[in-house]
């Protein structure tokens, strides 16, 4: 039963039902208030938010679609004006004196619209005069909406299969994961005859590994390049059968559900007793993780991407290069939610530049850069392609196009999805989305005979991709 | 006023406080902080895309903060007040800057109300402010020059005082607050991301949606 | 936290927000700027209720410990916490109440270090002192019981105070008895400014009776108020035990009283209709006579209402006693009647709220009520859409509330404050009135000085002659002085410069009046208003004051001199003080120096021919003329005192 | 009472010339006088006056100023004694010790002790009898600036011979008693005058009596009054401690319903005598 009508995106048909929603609203809204540490930061929006519109000169969705609804201020607006009328005195005051503005239905959903339509990439922050952070209202709205049921259906369903299904959010069980780990194996032997393990539950092992699950259905050659990397600088690390998903939609839509997922993250480091937190090629899991010293408290694990590890290896040497480099024309696309705050923006270039021999920088970039229009979730709504392709992602293509790049390095899963579904839609087909450890994987030199084949592009290409079809009807129904 | 601006700070920090105290995550890169407020007081390289718009700003805030403070007069009371005082600026340039401030605030509103982005959002106080805030200026101007100012002496010397105190009134209570909060506001982005470690599962508990299937 | 509550709350904190404002004006500016005190009236509102009202009805402390304690009543245990925190509580208001008072607040432990026993006031200082300590030791147990405190070293305090309880309330009994009895033992000293019928022999065991019947009173009146604000179950039963108990007590003190009066004969006195023995009459109704009378009917006793009415007389009774016996009784003459100023009153209530405040706090965390442990969680505020409540959870609204509500108060008090409290004490204008001439005749004095007699135009008599009647202050006593005489001896029209040694422009004569604008203060002589008016308003301003962005003072304008010249008398017997254009000095202070002066020095130049007493005050200041001039100017009034001392 | 030394003042020969207010502000300078609030006229006493003449009608002057009593009632009931009667006579104030609750100020008979208002930390102030003066041998400062002799120093033996001699020399002139001869136990400044000098004090007629003594009456009976009450508390606690137990070990044996003690009989309110 297609609920297509209520948003441009699915919702379980539980959502439709939920009556008194205004009032449920406000609770939940004053029940956040009162245990998080939203309330000041709103506070201070509210009063000062000047309404200038220097964030719509930011917001790469205004500058394609244009419309009034999309500038940040405008959006966050929304909830600003819920906030003054029911939680400062002066807002009663005022409601009490002239009537004023009453929260009803079609406000909230006028809200869940909007929110979705957001990536909560935080460009606008960095321009903002007053530094009002408009990403955190988007995630604040987004959490209230939750409580109320209105949550799109992709994502709904991939933290339920999480949290109370398989254990992943693509429902991967461990039979599957054990066997895709050997066909990895296998293809290391006859692709590079190398013997390279994928270690299953080792206790005590230094580094627990938390890729995006989905790499295990659609990013093989991330895979086997992480594998490659931990297997020569030899790091002691291991997949946790317990837990092995990174993914953490929690992160965008509900605080609620972040906490579980994180706490089950952490819990499956303490059952190996390991020390460390791998995190893989994902932007959003690796900004989930960063919130680990905040839910395990003060002997939470260190958190390590796999990008820095890699990085910190290739500092140090310890990865043998092939003397042959990448060809192609290759650049790079910063993930927001690792770039934004500055936190890793160098290591992938070094990398890059390394083993590249035409590296070339989009522009704007690092803590500036576009957002490849599939953030903060909107990536797995599939419904909404057409919108993010279109209006979110004609910028980041035209960027694309601007490098004139055959090949784009994104090291992050949903960024890989958004891209190539970006370069489909915006006639560039020629260009390859890959992440940043399938070019590692290609220079590396295991020391064996026939590693030193060079494996074209071409061939690469036309390899068989293990089935997908798998994750699609499951978000489907 | 100057009672209910302490207020205001005093709330704010204690709030701050609360917040770090209640985060999970207790290091909080101050430092940085620091830096990205120091980056957004004076936003160099930040005019971009509206270039014309930033410009105005720019000096407009330059205007507004140099001359109340530097001003010789003003220091003067200063010194009879509380005995404090500090280099003032020439009286010429004063004058020079007082009348960029009047036609930038006149451009402030121009501008807001011909950007197609910004008219959509701004309210009615949005237009008003910028006036108010001139209002002192002129007033300010004409006492300086009791030749040319059309008005009896007194007059004048009471408006340019009473619409300093409204302005200070409208601090706390308009967007004007952002001369007390700014600081704040990127610590207070930060910690706002520094979530209490529970405070998901005790919302889940007051909402009664503890142990509920998702 | 019921809305009750809230109110109550926010209220308290606007008080304290006053409190602050005046405390900082108190310190700052000394007592004179912020209270009415005067040397007739050395005691006022902080001494009357906070020092001597707090001490009694801080008494009930002693007063339940005693019962529980000691008569072994153990049903009126749940009293005894309540009483002993409003006991400390009123006793700490006690002392910082003092601090206020005290000129020299630093001192205020001298009586530690320097014993004078034969003083009243030392015993009260003593006993208080070493019952502060001991409340505190009594009321140590109810705060180390709190969980924060129970590292093993505080345990093992709180077990030894527990031990030691017993001796505690004998002393905080002992010395209850001692002070509230000496407070009343203060006054004996002055028989005669206090009115008869409050002074007596025995005020102290008046003093000490009235004290505990307040004692029992005011826990009554204080669990009715924890029941309406903190929701705290009222022990009916109890309470209207303690009614009667307070009925027995309140008697006695009435028979006392009026039975003391009786004994000294004074009792006829309070029968006349001054409004001293209507004061006497209502205060030992309220306090004593009615209460007492309403608490021994059962029904009365055992009903809210009943108790409320009956304990809020009897404290607003005794309070009015503590006050009649310090400030109103006490003789004082009447142009210094002290009345408090706001100040007073918003300091006493100030520190009133601030001690509720830390009383519901105690309440509110510590086990001071066995039924309110923590608040307990109200329901939620309604989340329906259209409610015009502010949904704000406490732990963020009511920080901003409260801060809110005593910034506000804490502005308007700065409002109100009368100058002096902001730049310290300003000594009182007089202003000068203008000389009068007078009819009137010389007439020979007995003493060989020369008297001059006013006539009335009535009188007609020919020969009389004009001269100046100067009574800058108007208070009746005016000089008489000959102008023609003077002209003639200082050779007529040419010598006006020696007397009018500035005029104004285009004047040969100012009066003196027209300068020295004050009796005793320095005024200043320069016009603004009317330079401007002649300087051709805005434009003018640039001829006085060039620099035009300097701050437009009287030390950046141009000179005076410049303009004006010649207005300077050369004859002038008053020497030319540098910066003369600006201030004049008192008018009393002009006119001694250029009279006096002048008489002196003639007097010693040629003795002979100038009348003897030329330098004596009473030449020109002539006792006697008030009466003369009473006939003829009925409205001078001589409002001058008989006396300082009385 | 040793000879202590004392002010004779003379009403009838007092022409008002203030020669004494004089030298009593430059030997301390005082300052001058302000009109302030808290007094009266300018010309009254004040923390810039310590002596001043009343002006009566048909040329009554008298000088009113600290009586430095024999048995002074300030002295007795300044707590930390700040005021204190020096062994030759006059009542001496010592600042650093005052903490300014102004006790004095309230029970000085003649109201004579003034306070700084005006200051930020203020203090007493009253006329000394120039003891520095007296204690290097020489005389207070009005008694050397008074022209007419209408003031005079001396032992009070002396003094008190002279004016009963001065009022028998001429019978009319002069009141009959000397004023402060015998009252409030007697005062070191006399006063004769030809009128009645009531008005100085508070009420006409103080009594004979010494204040202090009023006061001592009460205060003597506090050990007494210390001992009994606790005495008898203990003895109370003691006697109702064993009446409770022994209840409890009854109700313990035959468990009959709980007794309601009899209601409290409240604090006993007999107090001292």
């Amino acid at each position: 039963m297609l609920t297509r009508e209520k948003y441009s995106y699915y919702v379980e048909p539980s959502a439709l039902e939920v009556t008194d929603r205004p009032r449920k609203f406000l609770a939940a809204f004053a029940a956040v208030l009162e245990h998080s540490n939203y309330g000041a930061a709103l506070d201070t929006y509210c009063r000062l938010s000047a309404k200038c519109a220097r964030c719509a000169a930011s917001c790469q969705l205004y500058e394609a679609s244009l419309e009034s609804r999309d500038i940040p201020c405008r959006r966050s607006d929304l909830l600003f004006r819920v906030y003054r009328r029911y939680f400062t005195q002066a807002g009663v005051v005022k409601a009490r004196l002239f009537g004023g503005f009453t929260l009803t239905d079609e406000y909230l959903d006028e809200m869940a619209e909007e929110f979705y339509r957001c990536t909560a990439c935080r460009r606008c922050k960095v321009t903002c005069p007053i530094g009002i952070d408009h990403g955190l209202i988007t995630h604040l709205a987004r959490w209230l909406l939750a409580e109320i049921d209105v949550i799109p259906k992709a994502l709904l369903v991939s933290v339920r299969e999480q949290l109370e299904g398989v254990g992943n959010t693509s429902a991967i069980p461990v039979p599957a994961l054990k066997d895709t780990c050997e066909f990895l194996e296998e293809e290391f032997q006859d692709l590079y005859n190398v013997e390279i393990k994928f270690p299953f539950d080792v206790e005590g092992a230094e580094y627990v590994f938390f890729p995006a699950v989905s790499d295990y259905l659609l990013e093989a050659d991330t895979l086997m390049g992480n594998a490659a990397v931990m297997h020569v600088t030899n790091g002691s690390w291991t997949i946790g059968t317990g837990n092995y998903d990174g993914i953490n939609y929690g992160l965008f839509y509900s605080d609620r559900m972040m906490e579980r997922i994180v706490n089950n993250v952490v819990a499956e480091v303490r059952r190996l007793r390991a020390s460390k937190v791998l995190v893989g090629e994902c932007g959003h899991a690796t900004r989930s993780a960063w919130f680990i010293p905040t839910f395990a408290g003060l002997d939470a694990p260190p958190v390590v991407n796999c990008m820095e590890y890699a990085h910190q290896m290739l500092e140090a040497g310890k990865i043998p290069l092939k003397d042959t480099r990448i060809e192609e024309r290759v650049t790079y696309h910063d993930p927001c939610n690792i770039a934004r705050g500055g936190r890793i923006t160098e290591e992938p270039r070094e990398i890059l530049r390394a083993i590249c021999r035409d590296y070339v920088e989009m522009t704007p970039n690092r803590t500036r850069n576009y957002c490849c229009g599939g953030g903060g979730g909107t990536v797995s709504i599939d419904e909404i392609r057409s919108f993010r392709t279109g209006p979110m992602g004609k910028r980041k293509a035209e960027q694309i196009r601007a490098t004139e790049a055959q090949v784009v390095v994104s090291p992050c899963a949903n960024c890989k999805k958004q891209l190539r579904e970006v370069c489909e839609d915006n006639e560039l087909e020629d260009v390859e989305v890959v992440g940043l450890h399938d070019l590692l994987l290609k220079v590396i030199d295991f020391g064996t005979a026939e590693s030193t084949a060079t494996e074209t592009h071409e061939e690469y290409q036309n390899r068989e991709q293990p089935e997908t079809g798998a994750v699609q009807s499951k978000i489907a129904e | 006023m100057v009672l209910g601006l302490l207020r205001h700070a005093v709330v704010t920090v204690s709030e701050i406080g609360k917040m770090v105290r209640r985060a999970g995550n207790k290091d909080i890169a101050y430092r940085q902080i620091l830096l990205a407020t120091v980056k957004w007081l004076f936003p160099v390289g930040q005019v971009r895309r509206r270039f014309f718009f930033s410009f105005t700003t720019l000096t407009f805030h330059v205007a507004v903060i140099v001359v109340p403070i530097f001003l010789a007069g003003h220091i003067a009371l200063w010194k009879s007040g509380i005995g404090l005082s500090w280099p003032a600026i020439s009286n010429g340039l004063a004058d020079v800057l007082t009348i960029t401030a009047v036609a930038t605030a006149a451009l402030l509103v121009v501008q807001r109300a011909t950007a197609r982005d910004s008219r959509a959002l701004s309210r009615f106080s949005d237009y008003v402010l910028p006036v108010v805030i001139a209002v002192p200026f002129v007033s300010g101007f004409l006492v300086m020059h009791p030749v040319w100012n059309p008005f009896s002496y007194d007059a004048t010397l009471f408006v340019h005082v009473m619409s300093g105190n409204v302005l200070l009134v409208l601090i706390p209570m308009t967007k004007l607050s952002h001369m007390a909060l700014l600081p704040t506001t990127q610590l207070v982005s930060e910690l706002a991301w520094h979530f209490p470690p529970d405070a998901g599962s005790k919302v889940g508990v007051d909402l009664g949606k503890e142990g509920q299937p998702i | 936290m019921n809305r009750r509550l809230l109110i109550l709350k926010t209220a308290l904190w606007a008080l304290v927000g006053v409190l602050a404002v005046v405390t900082v004006a108190r310190f700052v500016n000394g007592l004179g700027a912020v209270t009415n005190l005067s040397d007739a009236a050395p005691w006022g509102l902080w001494i009357g209720f906070d020092v001597m009202g707090g001490v009694a009805l801080a008494a009930g402390g002693f007063v339940i410990a005693a019962t529980v304690y000691i008569f072994g009543l153990e049903r009126y245990r749940p009293f005894v916490r309540p009483a002993i925190l409003t006991a400390f509580l009123g006793y700490v208001a006690v002392a910082i109440g003092l601090l206020y008072d005290l000129g020299v607040p630093w001192h205020i432990w001298y009586p530690v270090r320097y014993w004078q026993y034969h003083s009243a006031l030392f015993e009260v200082a003593a006993c208080v002192i070493l019952y502060l300590t001991v409340l505190t030791l009594e009321f140590a147990p109810v705060v180390l019981e709190h969980p924060l405190f129970d590292k093993p070293l505080l345990q093992k305090v709180l077990s030894a105070l527990r031990r030691v309880t017993i001796p505690l309330v004998i002393a905080g009994i002992v010395l209850s008895t001692l002070h509230q009895s000496s407070l009343g033992s203060l006054f004996l000293i002055t028989p005669y400014r206090l009115h008869p019928l409050w002074y007596s022999p025995i005020m102290y065991v008046l003093f000490f009776i009235s004290a505990v019947g307040l004692g029992l009173m005011m826990v009554t009146v204080e669990s009715l108020l924890a029941a309406f604000f903190l929701d705290h179950k009222v022990h009916k039963r109890l309470l209207s035990g303690l009614g009667l108990a307070a009925a027995a007590v309140l008697g006695s003190y009435a028979v006392l009283r009026v039975g003391d009066l009786a004994v000294r004969g004074v009792l006829t006195s309070y029968l006349d209709s001054s409004w001293q023995s209507l004061l006497f009459v209502s205060e030992l109704a309220i306090s004593a006579i009615i209460p007492a009378g309403l608490l021994l009917i059962r029904r009365v006793r055992s009903s809210i209402g009943g108790l409320a009415l009956c304990s809020a007389l009897t404290v607003l009774g005794m309070v009015m006693y503590r006050l009649d016996v310090a400030i109103i009784a006490f003789a004082r003459p009447e142009h210094l009647a002290y009345f408090p100023s706001w100040m007073e009153f918003a300091v006493t209530l100030g520190i009133v709220a601030t001690f509720i405040l830390i009383f519901i706090f105690f309440v509110e965390n510590f086990r001071v009520y066995e039924d309110i442990g923590r608040p307990a969680a109200g329901p939620g505020p309604s989340h329906d859409p259209a409610t015009l409540h502010a949904l704000l959870p406490h732990r963020l609204a009511l920080p901003r509330r409260f801060s809110l509500a005593a910034i506000a108060a804490a502005a308007v008090a700065v409002v109100f404050l009368p100058q002096q409290a902001i730049t310290g004490v300003v000594p009182a204008s007089t202003p000068v009135a203008a000389s009068r001439t007078v009819d009137g005749v010389p007439v020979r004095r007995d003493g060989g000085g020369r008297k001059l007699q006013l006539l009335d135009r009535i009188d007609g008599v020919p020969e009389g002659m004009p001269f100046l009647m100067i009574d800058g202050n108007r208070n009746g006593y005016p000089v008489l002085f000959d102008h023609k005489a003077h002209e003639a001896r200082l050779e007529s029209d040419r010598s006006c410069g020696i007397c009018h040694h500035i005029d104004k422009p285009f004047d040969r004569n100012t009066a003196c009046f027209e300068c020295h604008g004050d009796m005793y203060e320095p005024v200043s002589i320069f016009d603004h208003a009317s330079h401007v008016a002649q300087l051709e308003g805005n434009a003018g301003c640039i001829q006085c004051h060039e620099q035009q962005a300097m701050e437009k003072t009287a030390e950046t304008a141009t000179a005076c001199a410049e303009c004006h010249a010649d207005l300077v008398s050369p004859l002038s017997l008053v020497e030319a003080p540098a910066d003369r254009w600006r201030d004049a000095v008192g008018y009393m202070e002009a006119m001694h120096g250029l009279c006096v002066h002048c008489h002196e020095a003639s007097l010693a130049e040629d003795p002979e021919n100038v009348p003897a007493a030329l330098d004596r005050c009473d030449t020109c200041h002539d006792a006697d003329r008030p009466i003369e001039l009473q006939r003829m100017a009925p409205h001078a009034t001589a409002d001058r005192g008989e006396g300082a001392g009385q | 009472m040793s000879d202590t030394v004392a002010i004779l003042n003379d009403t009838t020969r007092c022409t008002g010339c203030e020669r004494c207010v004089e030298a009593c502000k430059e030997e301390y300078e005082l300052g001058r006088d302000r009109p302030w609030r808290e007094q009266g006229a300018v010309s009254d006493l004040s923390s810039t006056r310590h002596t001043t003449i009343i002006r009566r009608p048909n040329e009554h002057y008298v000088r009113q100023q600290c009586r430095h009593c024999l048995e002074p009632a300030c002295v007795s009931a300044c707590l930390v004694g700040a005021m204190q009667k020096t062994p030759e006579g006059p009542v001496v104030y010592d600042a650093s010790k005052c903490m300014g609750c102004r006790y004095c100020l309230a029970v000085c008979p003649y109201g004579i002790p003034r306070y700084e208002w005006d200051r930020r930390v203020p203090y007493v102030t009253k006329c000394t009898m120039c003891i520095d003066r007296i204690r290097d041998g020489g005389i207070p400062a009005c008694i050397e600036a008074c022209p007419e002799e209408a003031t005079v120093f001396g032992t009070r033996t002396e003094l008190l011979a002279e004016a009963h001699r001065r009022i028998a020399e001429n019978p009319g002139k002069y009141q009959p008693e000397v004023f402060g001869e015998r009252e409030i136990g007697g005062t070191a400044v006399l006063y004769v005058s030809d009128r009645s000098l009531d008005f100085l004090a508070w009420k006409p007629d103080l009594g004979n009596q010494p204040l202090p003594e009023r006061t001592w009456a009460a205060l003597h009976k506090v050990p007494p009054l210390m001992l009994g009450v606790g005495g008898l508390m203990t003895g109370v606690y003691w006697v109702v401690g064993r009446r409770m137990r022994l209840a409890s070990e009854a109700t313990l044996e035959i468990k009959p319903s709980g007794t309601d003690r009899q209601r409290p009989t409240g604090e006993s309110h007999d107090g001292q005598g």
